[in-house]
């Protein structure tokens, strides 16, 4: 009897393991490619994939730590802030005439210190993260409005510049695709394939458990939160040099397209679940079906619509088929158990 | 009965009644906090510039409250259940361009009526986010971040690029928006007598008290058999309503109306109810503190334009006046937790 | 203040890399493809003027697209430069969120042969191959100082209220107005309160009002160059104790601000007309992929029933001076 | 006294009900009846399924078969409101109370006293709570929130919360493991009254002289079936204990008689404010200490304060002569100490990792190659492990949740085993499992004590106790009450000290 029931929860589970949604996304983002380049006019072009992928290097670099931080079960809303006052605070070194070679290792420093301070009321004091990141979003846009004010530091030089739009020597690859493949690696082999990523899907997994198994978790996610500080921090440099101009409003609300994107490649919210692949994925899906639907000459309006229904349907969808299935189980299982007495 | 009872007994006594008047002093003392705050800058901005306390700056002030404080109250309720709303500004939005459009097409309608429609089309919007929670189980960050998306986009799909001006609605509206009894505006009335009603509901009714229950302890809740599903619809359609209520006063204020009304307001609002001194993951917190936090942040944004201060620090300020405060009523928690945990032992 | 375009300025001025010599007698081409990338779509200023352009672009015999974020931020508005610059479009004609964000993919648009006509809102001469300006800034400039001054007869304390302080020409008429207050005698009496920016946010632009009032009790006339702005603040002012005591002028939609001077808050106000400034674009950026100019300065064109039109210094053309609006020519306008 | 069972119907029968979860089977044909105005025992082992019966009737559970009745009609609960309804109050083990709700509220929400015009009735619903209280004997103020309330104060509120529901049926999971004396005396008389006034009431508990203080007759559960039902009168306690354990012990204690070696732990004076107080002992090399005890008595947290997990205020721990830092696991584990917890599913597994992950978390460091875990590592030694402890699982892959309570336990163990601890701590490691696992556990326990680890093995479960240790520490509110060596120890000695009763 309970051999049997067993086995009928082992079969469900070998489906569950084809249907995750890390696979599911990675699938519907490889069938919507092949999709678009055959019948989205303009956009199997190199150039545009060029655009594509400067596009969405922000979004991408910023869904690396954000993924990890929301696998350990918190989340940091301050990454879009933090790169507007890293973007601020390089404006003002670089009018006060700091060399560009000293301002842009200071500025990933000034991300992972503003990184620190989240981690630190988030474990230190305990904090629910998402209070500590919406209260340090709008403080660390301040702070970048106080240092900028509403002026633009737009004079870098050419060269940096143009080497953040440009390509590979006569090839269509961009050359930030270079640093965005080696973090994304880098990322992915820290949770797929290093110790402490066991660790940090354990604390988001379990955090009692975690600690049961002498796994520092409040150090850890202090120094999740510094790492995605110092990533926004490299991210505010990308920004101002990409766009020649050092503002305080740069990647304004670009938070809650990363979570979309981090969410969308199958990232529990809860914590303890989601791959890299599956983020990356969504990061693509998420971009290129935007500058597909632009292409296709679909409003603004219908991306906005189309992003915020993909963010629910990705969630919606799984727990409706684990729904569909455990009744399915439910009732196989009661046709295999001999009827219940009168 | 046994000896080791008897032992047990004689230190484990003094136990009960300890604990209530320290946390009641510690949760007086927050609400207390907030408003010392709150008198302290009136008073500094007030000694700058006394024109701060003059009848028409107050209302103004009262007029800008009116709006968050609406939308601070629904989203109290819903945090107090152990979700979140990110969706409110969307609503408003939606709310107010498609009750300004009502109005400029059909000019005869009513205010009252107008209000149900903003109403109704929140309600409406509440219902969908507290289906994708309850029903798909998703969980509420997520479902309302994503309909913040989707009911933005209703509006731009809506409104496309037009803006419907104050000279396109009635008189009979936008006179609402500014009109008053005895000198206070129409609009913080409502405001207030929202907020009274859903302050006497939570604290007064059993399923207002079921909202505190759901949040506090959602498999206790389940154990004592509270209606989960039905309080948690509630929880959203209110907050989707007042949300709707609130777009309906905007345009009545504004009298300008265009697809970016509400736009990035939520976050405003979760931090007045956070500074507001209600947990962000439920169980606790009233909506006279989210009132008095939404408040708060109103002055500070009126009060720093007149004190001729930088206005870039406003938000600056107001980000780190959301950290310090949850900062505070942790660690003040702490210490009642810790306090209460040695006294209530009764080993050692 | 703070920006520091300077650098720049001395590479080259005007349009550089079009060898193309201009013939001023050729025919606009038909079958023209030209986009419209509005600061943001679901802006009625913009809406009224790609209204205007698509009848223009209509009678050139042209396809006509108007697309755009629904931000009004310069990154959302690289996607779209770039979308449109990969479909191939003839020209572009663009009111840039920043004057140097757009700049690399303006040009890599230019490179592969679309022309680049910025209008309401400039970037950096290089970028671009011409400017519709909606105004001579100086002329705007001057003309919100005078409407002020006369309205306060001569003497009292003015505060601006702006959109965004980034905003390219918001500052270049600020700058206009500061400077004219400072040497033009007839305004030694005017003093300049202050600057506030209302992000072109109407609840921003009215609590900011509301701010300056109470930090200026003293204060006699607010200009506001930015149509969210004026509206907002007439607003406030109608329905608050200073109407008719402090002076409201600036840049306004006659639409929005009809029923601000029936009541008597708002005595005068000015605007050129947004249509116009989107046909002349639409003029501008054919005149130019037809070759009949290549946007070096002294170059004329005819904009149909706009007139004959003259490429000023850095390629800018400009409409003509702002309408003025008051009680006894509003109703002559609907836009 | 009547005859049992009178005329009448049962106010309350479940007849054959079972329930599985997973694939763990917690009740198998399960059946029980109460009478109104008889008070009815329920025991059984750890995990015999008495919760999961009560929790049938409190409708939390849905049984997957069987019929219940409610004074002889066939009811199906839809949920805890149907069973409230239908007069059924219940108090949890586990105590659920709103930590933000005041302690009157708790005790009538939903059902809060109202005004004519609908509103919460406050200064009644406090003055009822008070009059609950007064009735209990517990001075606690109706209008403090529940946080903080000790154990046995959170109990005493779902005493009065159950009470006041004036039920005709009232239930009880083990109410008085947290009471002290006076409290459970007070509950007593208050659930006698209710007896009396033709409640019937079902009262678990692992204390024998409370069931024969208090009830009329025993259900006697094993593995999740009825074993008998009696008059308390006509039975002996010896008799149900063998009911309840029903075999014979000896099999399931493979114990090997090791020669001990060096001391290799050495607790000294461990104290911590509010759990336990200046516990001291040493652990040889090849020896099995058990730490017995009441529930409640500090073991876990005795042990948990030697692992680090949990904070001290004083005293040292050394193994093999070195001295672990407080509240540092690490250390502990780098040192050689590996702890198996006792609530294996909030601490020892991550249910919805896989099997693989579960297993080898501990030593995910050491697995590594070039800090890189790739090439199989992990899954050879999950393999390896699972398959020493005869763990039955789908695949490696499978989320530990999937497992039955038993293999859960045993990839708990397979995780720490492992590690080739030096020192090896086991809380209640059967808890929840079932015989024949116990019995593979046991002997892996014997081996790995012949093998040289030292053990210290945390129990409640007396006859593991007896038939597993070399020595047994007796806790008893936080203190070390006594040692016993294998030879002196008797369920009798061990019990005395654990009470505090002095017999001997
Ligand atoms: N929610 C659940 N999911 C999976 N298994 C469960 C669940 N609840 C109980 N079990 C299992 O069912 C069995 C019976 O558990 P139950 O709690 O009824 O025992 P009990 O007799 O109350 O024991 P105790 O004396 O320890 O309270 C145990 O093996 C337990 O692990
Ligand atoms: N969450 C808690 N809050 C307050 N007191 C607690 C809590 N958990 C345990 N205690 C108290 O700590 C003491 C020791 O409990 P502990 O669980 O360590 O006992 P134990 O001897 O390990 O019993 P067992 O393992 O059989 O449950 C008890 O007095 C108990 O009431
Ligand atoms: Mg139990
Ligand atoms: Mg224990």
């Amino acid at each position: 009897m309970s051999v049997e029931a067993g086995r009928q929860g082992r079969d469900g589970l070998h489906l569950s393991r084809f249907a995750t949604w890390d696979v599911a996304i990675i699938v519907v983002t490889v069938v919507f490619l092949i999709f678009a380049v055959t019948s989205v006019q303009h956009f199997g072009t190199s150039q545009n994939a060029t655009f594509l992928v400067l596009e969405l290097a922000p979004i991408l670099l910023l869904a690396l730590p954000m993924t990890l931080i929301i696998v350990t079960g918190e989340i940091d809303l301050s990454v879009a802030s933090t790169v507007g006052l890293t973007s601020s605070a390089m404006g003002v070194m670089w009018n006060s005439g700091v060399p560009l070679e000293t301002i842009m290792p200071l500025c990933v420093v000034i991300g992972a210190v503003l990184g620190a301070v989240n981690g630190f009321f988030v474990t230190a004091l305990g904090l629910p993260s998402l209070a500590v990141t919406i209260g340090t979003l709008a403080l660390y846009r301040g702070l970048a409005f106080v240092l900028l004010g509403d002026t633009a530091v737009a004079d870098f030089p050419r060269s940096h510049s143009s080497w953040t739009i440009g390509t590979i020597g006569e090839t269509p690859i961009p050359n930030v695709l270079v640093p965005m493949i080696v973090l994304a690696g880098l990322f992915a082999a820290v949770l797929h394939a290093m110790p402490v990523g066991r660790a940090i899907f354990a604390s988001g997994s379990n955090r009692v458990a975690a600690a049961f198994a002498g796994i520092p978790v409040a150090k850890l996610k202090f120094w999740l939160y510094v790492t995605s500080g110092a990533v926004a921090g490299l991210v505010g440099v990308f920004w101002t040099l990409r766009f020649s101009s050092a503002r305080a409003d740069n990647a304004h609300g670009l938070e809650l397209t990363v979570v979309a994107a981090v969410l969308l490649g199958g990232v529990s919210i809860f914590g303890g679940k989601g791959t890299l692949p599956g983020v990356l994925a969504g990061v693509v899906l998420l971009s290129s079906l935007q500058n597909a639907l632009r292409l296709a000459n679909v409003s603004s309006e219908a991306l906005t619509v189309v992003t915020g229904s993909l963010l629910i349907i990705s969630v919606l969808a799984p727990n409706i088929l684990g729904r569909v299935r455990g009744v399915l189980r439910r009732r196989l299982r009661r046709t295999h158990v001999p009827a219940p007495n009168p | 009965m046994t000896v080791l009872a008897r032992e047990r007994d004689s230190e484990g006594g003094a136990t009960s009644s300890t604990g209530s008047t320290l946390l009641d002093t510690v949760l007086r003392f927050r609400a207390l906090g907030l408003l010392v705050v709150l008198a302290a800058l009136v008073a500094v901005t007030a000694a700058v510039n006394p024109r701060f306390l003059s009848g028409s700056s107050i209302r103004d002030i009262l007029l800008a409250a009116s709006i968050t404080l609406l939308l601070a109250t629904g989203m109290t309720v819903v945090v107090l259940t152990r979700g979140i709303d990110l969706s409110v500004g969307s609503v408003l939005g939606l709310s107010a361009f498609c009750t300004a459009w009502l109005l400029s097409e059909n000019p005869g309608v009513s205010i009252p009526v107008a209000m149900l429609v903003g109403l109704g089309i929140g309600a409406v919007c509440g219902l969908f986010n507290g289906s994708v929670v309850h029903f798909g189980r998703v969980p509420p960050l997520v479902a309302t971040l994503g309909t913040l998306y989707v009911f933005r986009g209703v509006v731009y799909f809506v409104a496309g690029g037009s803006r419907i001006n104050a000279s396109d609605m009635p008189a009979g509206f936008l006179d609402f928006g500014s009109a008053r009894v005895l000198g206070v505006p129409y609009l913080i009335l409502i405001s207030l007598v929202v907020l009274a009603l859903v302050a006497v509901f939570l604290s007064r009714y059993r399923a207002g008290r079921d909202m505190y229950a759901l949040g506090s302890s959602p498999e206790a809740a389940e154990l004592a058999g509270i209606p989960a599903g039905r309080r948690k619809l509630t929880a959203y359609v209110l907050c989707g309503a007042l949300a709707g209520l609130g777009g309906v006063l905007y345009a009545a204020r504004y009298g300008t109306v265009d697809a970016s009304a509400g736009y990035a307001m939520e976050l405003d609002i979760v931090a007045a109810v956070v500074v507001g001194g209600v947990a962000i993951f439920g169980g606790s917190g009233s909506v006279l503190g989210a009132a008095l936090g939404a408040f708060l942040l109103t002055v500070i944004s009126n009060a720093l334009p007149v004190l001729n201060i930088d206005q870039f620090w406003q938000r600056a300020i107001v980000g780190a006046l959301i950290v310090g405060a949850i900062a505070v009523d942790r660690l003040v928690a702490l210490r009642v937790a810790e306090s209460l945990r040695k006294k209530g032992s009764h080993v050692g | 203040g703070g920006t520091t375009q300077d650098s720049q300025d001395d590479t080259d001025s005007g349009s550089d890399d079009s060898d193309a010599v201009a013939d001023p007698d050729a025919d606009y081409e038909s079958g023209l493809s030209l986009a419209m990338l509005p600061k943001s779509v679901n802006n009625p200023y913009f809406e009224t003027s790609s209204e205007a352009a698509a009848e223009v672009v209509d009678e050139l015999g042209g396809d006509y697209e108007y697309t755009g974020p629904s931000d009004a931020t310069a990154s959302s508005q690289v996607s779209y430069i770039n979308t449109v610059s990969q479909q191939g479009t003839d020209v572009i004609l663009l009111s840039a969120n920043d004057p140097n964000a757009l700049c690399s993919s303006l040009e890599q648009a230019r490179a592969a042969g679309t022309v680049v006509v910025t209008f309401d809102s400039d970037v950096d001469a290089d970028c671009r191959d011409a400017f519709v300006s909606q105004v001579d800034d100086d002329a705007v400039g001057e003309t919100l100082i005078e409407m002020a001054a006369e309205q306060i007869g001569g003497s009292g304390t003015v505060a601006i209220l702006s959109a965004t302080a980034n905003a390219t020409n918001q500052n270049a008429w600020i700058d206009v107005i500061e400077e004219q207050i400072e040497t033009n005698p007839d305004y030694a009496d005017i003093e300049l309160a202050g600057v506030a920016y209302g992000d072109d946010e109407d609840e921003k632009s009215f609590q900011e009002t509301q701010g300056l009032l109470q930090a200026n009790p003293d204060l006699d006339a607010i200009i506001s160059p930015t149509t969210v702005g004026i509206a907002a603040a007439a607003r406030y002012l109608s329905s608050s104790d200073q109407q008719g005591e402090v002076a409201l002028t600036g840049l306004g939609t006659p639409n929005q601000m009809r029923e601000y001077v029936e009541d008597g808050t708002v005595t005068e106000f000015a605007l050129w007309d947004p249509g116009e400034l989107g046909e002349l674009a639409v003029y501008t950026g054919a005149a130019i992929a037809s070759n009949i100019i290549t946007g070096a300065e002294g170059e004329t064109f005819t904009a149909g029933d706009l007139g004959e039109y003259t490429v000023g210094e850095d390629g800018v053309v400009t409409l003509g001076p702002p309408a003025r609006f008051n009680a006894e020519n509003i109703d002559d306008y609907d836009f | 006294m009547p005859a049992w069972p009178p005329g009448e119907r049962p106010a309350v029968r479940l007849t054959g009900a079972s329930k599985s979860f997973g694939s763990v089977v917690a009740l198998r044909d399960a059946s029980i009846d109460i009478h109104a105005g008889e008070a009815h025992a329920l025991v059984g082992e750890n995990g015999a399924g008495k919760s999961t019966l009560i929790k049938i009737l409190a409708g939390a559970h849905r049984p997957d078969s069987g019929t219940l009745e409610i004074d002889g009609h066939p009811v199906e609960f839809s949920g805890t409101a149907a069973a409230k309804a239908a007069g059924i109050a219940v108090i949890y083990q586990e105590p659920t109370l709103f930590p933000d709700l005041t302690v009157a509220e708790n005790i009538f929400i939903g059902r809060q006293p109202r005004t004519r015009f609908g509103l919460i009735d406050r200064a009644r619903m406090n003055r009822e709570a008070s009059v609950l209280f007064d009735r209990l004997g517990v001075p606690l103020a109706p209008d403090r929130p529940a946080r903080g309330l000790s154990i046995a104060d959170q109990q005493v509120v779902e005493i009065a919360k159950a009470i006041s529901l004036d039920a005709r049926v009232l239930i009880m999971d083990e109410p008085t493991a947290a009471l002290s004396g006076v409290e459970v005396d007070r509950l007593f008389a208050v659930t006698r009254s209710l007896r009396d006034d033709g409640a019937a009431v079902l009262f678990i508990s692992h204390r024998f002289d409370e069931v024969e203080a208090l009830c009329d007759r025993v259900t006697v559960m094993r593995d999740g079936a009825r074993v008998s039902t009696d008059r308390l009168a006509d039975v002996t306690i010896d008799q149900i204990v063998r009911r309840m354990v029903g075999r014979e012990l000896g099999a399931l204690f493979p114990k090997e008689d090791v020669d001990a070696g060096d001391v290799i732990l050495k607790v000294d004076g461990l104290s911590r404010e509010g759990a336990y107080r200046d516990v001291s002992f040493d652990v040889r090399a090849g020896e099995i200490v058990a730490l017995a005890g009441l529930v409640g008595a500090g073991r876990s947290e005795v042990v948990q304060g030697i692992f680090g997990v949990d904070p001290r205020d004083s005293g040292s721990v050394q193994v093999d002569g070195q001295t672990l830092p407080p509240a540092n696991p690490r250390a502990a584990m780098r040192a050689g100490v590996a702890l198996v917890p006792e609530d294996r599913r909030q601490q020892g597994l991550l249910l919805d990792l896989s099997i693989i992950r579960n297993a080898t978390l501990a030593r995910r460091h050491r697995l590594s190659t070039l800090g890189f875990l790739i090439g199989g590592s992990e899954r050879r030694e999950a393999e390896e492990w699972t398959g020493r402890l005869q763990t039955r699982y789908g695949r490696l892959g499978d989320p530990a949740a999937t497992l039955s309570g038993g293999n859960q336990q045993k990839v708990v163990l397979a995780k720490w085993l492992a590690t080739g601890p030096k020192v090896l701590i086991v809380d209640e490691p059967t808890r929840g499992i079932d015989i024949g696992t116990k019995a593979e556990v046991h002997r892996l326990l014997s081996s790995l004590a012949a093998d040289g680890v030292a053990i210290v093995m945390v129990s409640s479960e007396l006859p593991e106790v007896l038939g597993m240790a070399d020595r047994i520490l007796v806790m008893r509110e936080g203190r070390l009450s006594g040692e016993l060596s294998r030879a002196d120890a008797t369920e009798e000695s061990v019990m005395f000290l654990a009470t505090g009763r002095e017999a001997a």
